[in-house]
């Protein structure tokens, strides 16, 4: 699936997007993945609570199932308007 | 109904008096526009608009629906801006048109409110010190969705 | 601060923008426009707005003073028109500037829902069957002030 | 003192100001001097839930005293906006 990072998630983890093959089944799980490659990952997903994730481009949670889904977004809360 | 994302500058002026032209037979028309302004500690030297490109337009739209079906609205016009901007200049806009200003006034700060937190936009401030800043969601902000 | 009472119309669209530019420190611009629309049972032909010369403006500014003072504002405008006006024609048009969105929405709604109800304009719905017809004050209105 | 009517009180004694003298003290009593005059007074002040007053151009109620006011308003419920 393809995973999309956005402000200073984008920063942090320092690549926009990439292309992921996972097994997990549920955003967390994917969460856990990612953490456990690299310290940039580990630093960009420390706080759950600092982020926000969008699934195939429509809000969602980090409890939500991955089945499916094609688009993963993680960024931090919005700042519109 | 009307949503736009857009990088170029709009002019608010224009677009709010073709707005109400166009809905010269609802009664009340509500606008709001978003300005970037300095920051806190001054120094600003321009705002840079993140988006999600994919989802950003498709937001917008859900969002103005939302508020189209919820109050009796005859049109309601949405713009915002990303990429990079220098203090002074237009973000956004919305517009609403009601026969009646209660409808046109509570639906303009439902768009509002649900453009600050619930669409995809991410604002980091570059400041004349060199150092660059993400503006922090605020909770006051979060609270707003409260109300609806 | 800007009030006036004027019988010719005006430039939404172009005040609008002027005041944005003259308030772009400021962050958030609201607008209100009111337009003259058709009778409830249609056939308006024509609204003529009476007013009390002597008190118009001064109650126009204390109000518009109020707000400014009870709310966090850059700046106000309140336009409001008088005589004879057509369907679709712009009555009149309320701005308030603010560094946060919330204090300029409500500054707005207040100015209106005072403006609706304390300031000395009454109008008349002529219709094209030859009959006239005051408009009524609306319970709506008046209870609009508690809010305040 | 001036004496002024507006929108339909206007129209139903059928002058928009005139000259009073009056020895009433408060606006109720100038009200039962008006009423007292002919019928189309009595018809424009029949109901006095209906009108409004202002004193010297500032919105004020039926029972305020008149001294020293110069300019008396009577009309129906504001419609601005």
């Amino acid at each position: 699936m393809d995973v999309l990072y956005f402000a200073w998630v984008r920063e942090r983890i320092g690549l926009p997007r990439e292309r992921i093959e996972t097994s997990a089944t549920t955003v967390a799980g994917l969460v856990e993945e990612l953490r456990a490659r690299e310290d940039r990952y580990a630093a960009a997903f420390a706080d759950l609570s600092a982020l926000r994730v969008a699934l195939d481009q429509e809000l969602s949670s980090f409890d939500a199932s991955l089945q499916g889904v094609r688009e993963v977004a993680f960024f931090p809360p919005m700042t519109g308007g | 109904m009307q949503v736009s994302v857009q990088e170029e500058g709009f002019e608010f002026g224009a677009r709010a008096e073709a707005f109400a032209q166009a809905n010269n037979a609802m009664g009340a028309i509500v606008t709001f526009t978003g300005i970037v302004r300095d920051a806190d500690q001054g120094g600003l030297v321009a705002m840079e608009i993140e988006h999600y490109p994919g989802m950003t337009l498709k937001a917008l739209t859900e969002i103005t629906q939302t508020a189209m079906d919820r109050w009796s609205l005859g049109d309601a016009l949405v713009i915002h801006r990303y990429g990079r901007l220098a203090p002074g200049e237009q973000i956004m806009m919305v517009a609403t048109a009601s026969r009646h200003r209660k409808d046109a006034f509570e639906a303009a700060e439902y768009l509002m409110d649900y453009l600050k937190s619930r669409a995809p936009f991410w604002k980091k401030e570059i400041l004349d010190s060199g150092t660059t800043d993400w503006v922090a969601a605020k909770d006051s902000d979060e609270d707003a969705l409260d109300r609806w």
